[in-house]
């Protein structure tokens, strides 16, 4: 996604899911959620960290190719994954006691939107349809760190962060991170601190395609191409 | 016990379900855990307005969601497309890109309160809750969304929190790997899921397994679902078409 | 126990526990409280009626001999079991979720008192010390079937059947059927209903010793002493 | 997770358990599911005002309770006749026979706060609610009892019931058969009883076990505890005076 007010190319969805795994903590228990977060786990290499899916296991890291699949052993995503000897499995009532008891270090997760105080709104646009809550809205309001890795802005150039979000809510000041295609921001104290710029970009012009006013100070961090 | 809980056919196992039943599916979503043969059979019943509870309800069939390339889903929305159900009680009904429509979002734009959208973890704590004797209990999921509407709330510490309340149902269908002749069951992997709990919430639970066993001969540590809360044992056919 | 009253001897321990079981019910989860109930195990002759003790095992049968203990193996009374094939174990929530959900069809208890509105008093004697509850309180408010099996009176020959209980309660309108030394009552409605008398005793004997009305009907049995 | 969390000594295992700590102590009462080689590491602790929280509390020194015979049963009385506790939660302080009294009772002859009673269902409900962030759930039981004190009391539908609020602690100690080095935990038997919940509830839970074995060594479907839940792990020696 570019666009002519860009004054260098925005990051794309890998280079997003591999700047949220340097947040990951040792001897951690991480949830991804779908789309970009799922494609953390391949930036994982500390194996202390052990990844969560909501429909009873842990301790995965790859996808099953087609001809080893095992209809028994899938991710919350309905994706089909290969054993390893850390995973382990365990029903629902155990999965959700592990998120609503807050036995998850971090979440991360995508967004149609997050606002300024922390905000998060990712399971319905009205206008589409139903709506799928799945474990997200028990993932926000449980897990100790929440980070979300979502495009800056939508297809017509609006701003993802927002003052007050718009569509239903998921969870309401619970977002402590946020990773776009142009930053790196953390919510604090209703505040919008911007802590690294993608490479090209700086405070100013990230200011530009953002509704929320950004503050930061003398320790931002400029990345450089190589790091990304 | 004897193998007085053993059904020959899948047909025979669900053929007291009635229409107005409610009927948990268990499972989470996809193939491993549905308990499709029995889907099928209560999907050729001539009854009408079941109730279905289930956790990723529909979105199978449309977008091959947790089956394997090159098979056929088979997911709750078979129920709408049959006609025999008009409420669904879940976590997911949609898929995250909306085309084409399963059964029951088709359903859903005629009836809008079709669909009752639970978040899942307070999903599977209703159903256990059910099962454990508690009418209900207070979580923090759901706080300040839509879901708070009409809930009952109160502030334990500082911390705001939603009553929500135990949903049980006249039936479960689910599925196992293995039975003993008791009911004693044991899953595998991530096919265990919402199953264990809605076995213990439902007044009459209905087994596909395939395997059945004699009992003692599952290890006694390691039952996941407990033969008292088992009524009825089908086994599957080897290598049909379905995984 | 005998009294210069009793027209007969009362029953003791064991032909109590086993009158209680002739009312067990076919595929039934069943669980026996300490004292008299226990003694109820070795009559139970249908192998589709499971025991169940709160410390999370079912469908044992007997105690283990001295030389053949396992201590991984107990019921909730400190006893250790012997291994059948019936027998599957689970943690204390799962023992609880099954007495709390009501799965047990039904449990036998002692008592210090009942009262004939269906009270049930058994876990103190206030002036004995601390008490202790364990799962009693569980189990009676929560079990389809509660049948108490006691003696008639203390050993004061004080009437363990009451209007109303002077020791502090375990839980209120539960009790379905009172089997003591002299009888069998079924309590329905504020009402102790006389259904069996003890070989040689008869409804006015009974209620000599009785601080309830007896109530009874031409249906009453009077027990064979060989059936006892 | 190589061996991390496994500790060489008892003593070591418990070494910052401070005063006025809570403490859990697994099990159900009884030999088998008690973590006794911990308890009595803990109990030379230097230490004063721990609060322990456990089902039977100590009745085996005095009856043999779970204890085979021509044992020397120790309970959790250990940590009164020590002084280092000065409060119990649990559900069975004293046995039905009431005579020699045991530490706890001679502790609470001169400290009546200091023994509180809970219904057996409703301690490991609060304890596994504490796990599973639900702050408190309503239950029937001790309805119309001195349990229902000071409650706040709700009707669903016509029947009453009490409001139970969470119970989480400091530490758990229990007792597990294997281990593996994740902290992945199975038990035996009526072993298990209150330790898989306490463990979910406590903020540090070591776990003294009589096997280790490595990570891929148990069956993924079999886990009784998951390895998250558990910070340390020791291993019994064969053959010590204790069962």
């Amino acid at each position: 996604m570019k666009f002519h007010l860009d004054p260098a190319p925005r990051l794309n969805k890998n280079q997003i899911a591999k700047i949220a795994t340097k947040f990951l903590k040792n001897n951690s228990l991480i949830n991804l959620g779908i789309g970009i977060p799922s494609l953390c786990a391949q930036f994982i290499k500390d194996p202390t960290i052990l990844l969560h899916a909501e429909n009873g296991v842990y301790g995965f890291n790859k996808f099953a190719s087609e001809e080893n699949i095992n209809t028994d052993i899938m991710d919350a995503g309905g994706n089909f994954l290969d054993m390893n000897k850390n995973m382990v499995f365990f029903d629902s009532v155990e999965s959700f006691n592990l998120i609503r008891g807050g036995h998850i270090d971090t979440t991360i997760l995508g967004a149609f939107q997050v606002s300024k105080s922390g905000d998060i709104a990712n399971w319905i646009i009205p206008k589409r349809g139903i709506g799928s809550i799945g474990g997200a809205m028990d993932l926000c309001a449980n897990t100790k760190e929440i980070i979300v890795t979502m495009e800056h802005t939508t297809k017509k150039n609006e701003s993802k962060i927002v003052d007050k979000c718009v569509f239903p809510l998921t969870a309401v000041s619970c977002v402590n991170k946020i990773i776009t295609d142009v930053g790196i921001f953390e919510l604090d104290n209703n505040s919008l601190l911007l802590k690294e710029c993608a490479p090209g970009w700086d405070p100013i012009t990230i200011q530009k395609i953002t509704d929320v006013t950004i503050e930061y100070d003398e320790k931002i961090i400029f990345m450089d191409i190589d790091d990304v | 016990m004897g193998n007085q809980k053993i059904y020959k056919s899948f047909d025979e196992a669900v053929m007291d379900i009635r229409s107005h039943s409610s009927v948990m599916i268990g499972g989470f979503g996809g193939s491993g855990g549905q308990p499709t043969r029995l889907m099928l059979a209560l999907s050729k019943r001539d009854i009408k307005g079941l109730t279905i509870i289930g956790n990723v309800a529909g979105i199978s069939e449309t977008t091959g969601y947790g089956w394997p390339k090159n098979s056929k889903p088979i997911d709750q929305g078979i129920f709408f497309k049959k006609g025999i159900a008009n409420k669904i009680i879940c976590s997911f009904p949609v898929p995250a890109s909306q085309n084409p429509k399963s059964h029951i979002e088709k359903f859903w734009l005629e009836n809008k309160d079709s669909v009752e959208i639970v978040p899942q973890g307070t999903l599977i704590e209703k159903i256990r809750s059910a099962g454990a004797g508690i009418p209900a209990f207070y979580t923090s999921t759901g706080v300040g969304t839509i879901i708070e509407k009409q809930k009952e709330i109160k502030f334990f510490g500082k911390k705001k929190y939603l009553l929500e309340h135990a949903l049980s149902a006249d039936f479960a269908l689910i599925r196992a790997n293995v039975a003993d002749e008791n009911g004693n069951l044991q899953f595998l992997g991530t096919s265990r899921a919402f199953s264990p709990a809605m076995a213990t919430a439902s007044k009459i639970t209905i087994v596909e397994v395939d395997e059945i066993v004699k009992v003692g001969d599952l290890d006694p540590n390691n039952i996941h679902t407990l033969g008292v809360h088992i009524n009825r044992i089908v086994k599957r056919r080897k290598n049909d078409m379905y995984p």
